[in-house]
């Protein structure tokens, strides 16, 4: 099992989910990417398909029509999984607490295993959160 | 030369809406607001649009209680004026004159406000939803128009 | 056959050059084009042991079939990539210049089996019940039938020009008479396959079957866990037998000389050399490309570098 | 070949943010598409009339994270056109200073998610690279990377100490523009990446019109309007703007146009700092206003228009917020027809969709009751039921 378990931590794939938000986080993210954070020294890759994906991360609040959606992709993702919930929205609605749109942050929706908070969160922080995610491996 | 073309813009609308015209004030120089009867609306638009050459900024809608303000803004760019106008629609049967037929632009703009006032666009070639889901309300407990202010 | 053949072939399948070394060969070659990448990119890039942690957790995945795939095709596929895959070492020489079956034709063989992967992916894109998938598919089908054309011009010009169609000649030839990436013919089909090994492996720029940005991940849209890493162990695989392959029919093949310390020494660096540097030019046409559109690569591959392979061949029939 | 329904999105690898495209498709060719908006729905509108106006810069803000100050500044803007504030030289020239490298880092953002769509992965990381400085400065500036919380109503919340960081502002601009030229030419004379630009997407001078689009997309099409020239706010009066205008309509002429508006926003940048006069940074408030008025503030992507109704009372009464995107994608269907498949994300990359702009009122699900079919040949005549995680 030492195997798998390292395998796992070594090479988190990541679907990212924008839900309702201002895509700061997105772009946060995306940022963490490029050549200043360059998280593909630590395994992680962005993947376009859910079927792929080890870490599923959600920005933004979640709204009411996109809370079924979200809990199918949810579903649809092989386990073992995780979830993260990125930016103040996905994590507390934020500042759209309140809106007759809004479902609720994600926990509502599906259970979260990490909240990085933030409006935005640096990129930083998001590497963070997904060291903080793999260490429930 | 600014000033010039503010008055020529509101002697043109005066003259071609005649009686249908039912006010103006100005706010400095760069902004004018007009009210117009509904029914000249497509008249108004179509001279600015299509002979003045404004370009369709956006259009709003207003609860005002008892009726519906919806203003329409049009740009001069190469004057810097914004025209802003208005008419009324009273909330029982709210409807007005679709101007998609002279801006394509209009369309989505019209239809937003349509999910959120649930202001009627006569003559909309495409009035589907927009932007609201096609079961709304759903479980949302405040009206079936989100914008409308409750009574 | 006695049962030391049995053992030796045994070994060659499954240890040396077959699976074993395949295995870390190819995750090695694919950590080394995706270094060189990220470094291109000004990027630090992924640790040495990345392709492996990969394919560990890959297989520790639960595994999702839908319920629109045809399962036994879906589950298939990736099966048929690999061992297509791993069937091409055994004829193709490593270390010593006689690989485990040698007979006439061989060289045909290998190309056919290294259309498999393709064939696989569009199978069980297909297969997957996807509307990715299927788009994916499809799209592989259209860029397979352009980019084989070129390729198999280029193929048949080597031939022409050692004279046979088997490789163990193929590199007895180029001992005596020098790299057949010398030659004029030579070199136009070297350039020739190189462009066509792009879209073998479907990398930018043709890309266009699982093109990220358009279509998901193309056909392997709806693979997870173990399925999924089969497609990706076999695609590591042909990052290293794709180049081994053009080092046979261009560069001499990887051969090492026994016959002295210093001979084995310079011998085993040339190979290792050979190989890594058509890697990095792999990697470079990968990384200063954009993705070009399904159409512009058919009209590539049908038009500009059929016409480029057929003038490569003409060359190799007049004997340059 | 019968027509065929391609989705792309709500949830699509090419669109960070949930959006529904629904192309129609003759073999690889589009024949028609529909645009639903709406998966972004906040109601942003609605929770303004329910906060006061000196809260709302801070909400209008989160509208969208890339043209972050534009939204707010334009809210202000309308307000005290409205109360008739006059804000003070230092403020307008703070503003129009984070205006303008904001827009250097979203246009630099948009160039790296243009090359991303087409595959050049290479040229997205640099592009995104030669960003992060901005966004740094921006941090260094502001307090945070993204939302700068600098406007307020009646001028800017925080000073900006020239002394201090006018030599690191300076220094980062001057390494800027050689790599801006470096890649625009990258973009520019790459025979793949013109051959995947130059023609595609065609939005005519007559079209870009009747679509009443805006910004670089109006730009591009030979439509030569941008606010801050037209409509000088902030110290656009006395800093000046170059206006470039490129009529070739096509996606290669919108990249040009973002090109050369980098190097320019650069200047203006430089220019601002020069010019920078001292003074307060804020007006004084009495009360809250009352009246209308229409704010109008070139965003990255176009104009951005805000209408704000208030009485008096702490909480506007209307507030209207058009955002660039909402009259730029309305245009996307005369662009999408007649190209294929592959260009669809270009296409709509090229517009720059910044859907949270757009979104803020509504949401949809337009799934419900809608079958998904996709044949492309025989092969996906297999695919029977919509049931892509994607979506």
């Amino acid at each position: 099992m030492g195997l798998l378990r390292w395998s796992r931590r070594k090479s988190p794939w990541i679907f990212h989910f924008g839900s309702a938000s201002c895509n700061n986080c997105d772009i946060e993210l995306i940022d963490a990417l490029t050549p200043r954070y360059d998280v593909e020294r630590f395994g992680i890759l962005l993947k376009g398909s859910i079927r792929h994906a080890d870490l599923l991360v959600v920005t933004g609040a979640i709204n009411r029509l996109g809370a079924p959606r979200l809990r199918r992709i949810y579903e649809q993702m092989p386990k073992p999984k995780l979830v993260m919930a990125v930016g103040s929205c996905a994590t507390t609605t934020g500042i759209f607490d309140g809106s007759y749109s809004i479902a609720g942050p994600v926990d509502r929706v599906i259970p979260v295993d990490v909240y990085v908070p933030g409006c935005p969160p640096r990129p930083e922080a998001i590497i963070d959160g997904v060291v903080k995610a793999l260490a429930k491996l | 030369m600014e000033l010039g073309k503010k008055e020529d813009v509101l002697a043109k609308v005066k003259d071609e809406l005649k009686d249908k015209f039912e006010g103006h004030y100005a706010k400095g120089d760069h902004r004018l607001y007009l009210n117009v009867k509904k029914e000249a609306i497509r008249n108004c638009i179509r001279l600015l649009f299509e002979s003045m050459k404004a370009r369709l900024s956006t259009i709003s809608a207003v609860d005002l209680g008892d009726r519906f303000e919806v203003v329409y803004h049009l740009t001069f760019d190469e004057f810097n004026l914004v025209v802003n106008v208005k008419c009324s629609t009273p909330k029982i049967e709210a409807k007005i004159d679709s101007v998609t037929g002279i801006v394509e632009g209009a369309s989505w703009i019209e239809r937003e406000i349509k999910d959120l006032f649930g202001i009627e666009f006569v003559g909309h070639p495409n009035p589907e939803r927009l932007i609201l889901p096609d079961e709304w309300p759903g479980d949302w407990t405040g009206g079936e128009y989100p914008l409308r202010k409750r009574r | 056959m006695s049962w030391l053949d049995v053992a030796v072939a045994l070994l060659n399948t499954l240890v040396f050059p077959g699976f074993l070394f395949l295995f870390n060969a190819g995750f090695f070659f694919s950590w080394v084009d995706r270094k060189l990448l990220a470094r291109f990119q000004e990027r630090v890039g992924p640790p040495v042991f990345q392709p492996w942690a990969d394919f560990f957790k890959l297989l520790s995945k639960e595994i999702i079939i839908a319920r629109t795939a045809f399962k036994a095709t879906f589950i298939l596929a990736p099966l048929i990539s690999l061992i297509a895959v791993m069937l091409v070492p055994l004829m193709l020489p490593i270390v010593t210049p006689t690989p485990q079956f040698t007979f006439i034709g061989d060289l045909i063989v290998i190309v056919y089996l290294l259309i498999l992967p393709a064939l696989a992916a569009m199978i069980g894109g297909s297969a997957s019940g996807n509307p990715y998938g299927s788009i994916g598919s499809s799209r592989e089908m259209m860029l397979l039938t352009s980019y084989e054309l070129p390729f198999i011009i280029a193929v048949f010009t080597v031939a022409l020009k050692a004279g046979s169609l088997r490789i163990v000649d193929l590199v007895q030839y180029q001992s005596s008479n020098g790299f057949l990436f010398l030659t004029g013919s030579g070199f136009i089909a070297f350039l020739v396959m190189l462009l066509s090994l792009q879209a073998k492996l479907s990398v930018p720029p043709f890309d266009i079957p699982d093109a990220k940005t358009e279509i998901i991940a193309g056909p392997y849209t709806e693979y997870s866990g173990a399925l999924l890493a089969l497609f990706k162990l076999s695609h590591a695989m042909l990052l290293f037998v794709l180049p081994w392959f053009l080092c046979t029919l261009f560069f001499g093949g990887v051969l090492v000389d026994f016959s002295s310390t210093i001979r084995l020494f310079v011998t085993s660096a040339a190979s290792v050399l050979k190989l890594l540097i058509l890697l990095i030019a792999m990697s470079l046409i990968r990384c200063i490309n954009p993705r070009a559109r399904i159409d512009q690569a058919l009209r590539f591959f049908w038009l500009h570098l059929t016409i480029i392979a057929s003038v490569g061949f003409g060359l190799a029939v007049v004997g340059w | 070949m019968p027509e065929v329904v391609l989705p792309i999105g709500p949830y699509h690898p090419a669109l960070t943010e949930p959006e529904f495209f629904q192309v129609y498709v003759s073999g690889e060719e589009i024949v028609d598409a529909k645009v639903r908006i709406g998966y972004n729905h906040r109601g942003i509108e609605w929770l303004a009339q329910r906060k006061t106006i000196h809260q709302v810069p801070f909400l209008v803000e989160r509208i969208c994270g890339i043209c972050s100050n534009a939204h707010p500044m334009c809210f202000c803007q309308s307000v005290e056109e409205a109360g008739d504030i006059v804000v003070p030289d230092r403020a307008r020239h703070i503003r129009t200073l984070i205006a303008e490298l904001e827009r250097i880092h979203s246009h630099l953002l948009w160039a790296g998610i243009a090359s991303h769509l087409i595959g050049y992965d290479t040229l997205f990381m640099y592009f995104w690279r030669h960003r992060e400085p901005i966004c740094e400065l921006l941090d260094l500036i502001t307090g945070n990377r993204q939302h700068y919380a600098i406007n307020c109503i009646g001028g800017v919340r925080r000073d900006i100490d020239l002394e201090k960081y006018g030599s690191k502002i300076l220094g980062v601009l001057k390494s800027l523009t050689p790599a801006v030229l470096r890649l625009g030419d990258a973009v520019v004379k790459d025979r793949v990446v013109k051959a995947r630009m130059e023609g595609v997407g065609i939005l005519s001078t007559d079209n870009a019109r009747k679509y009443c689009v805006v910004g670089p997309t109006a730009r591009g099409s030979g439509i030569g309007i941008d606010v801050r020239k037209n409509e000088p706010y902030a110290a656009y009066r006395d800093v000046g703007v170059d206006v470039k205008v490129f009529t070739e309509c096509d996606v290669m002429a919108r990249t040009l146009v973002r090109v050369h508006e980098t190097l320019e926003s650069a200047e203006i940048v430089r220019r601002t700092m020069d010019a920078m006069p001292n003074g307060p940074i804020k007006a004084e408030l009495n009360g809250f206003p009352t009246g209308e008025g229409v704010g109008k503030v070139e965003a990255p992507r176009g104009e951005d228009i805000h209408y704000v109704r208030l009485n008096g009372t702490d909480k506007p009464e209307r507030l209207k917020i058009r955002a660039p995107t909402y009259m730029n994608l309305g245009s996307i269907v005369p662009q999408l027809v007649g190209y294929t498949i592959a260009d669809a994300p270009l296409i709509i990359g090229a517009v720059d969709p910044c859907m949270c702009c757009t979104d803020r009122i509504a949401l949809v699900d337009v799934r419900k009751g809608r079958k998904l079919v996709l044949s492309l040949g025989e092969l996906a005549q297999k695919t029977r039921k919509n049931r892509n995680p994607i979506r």
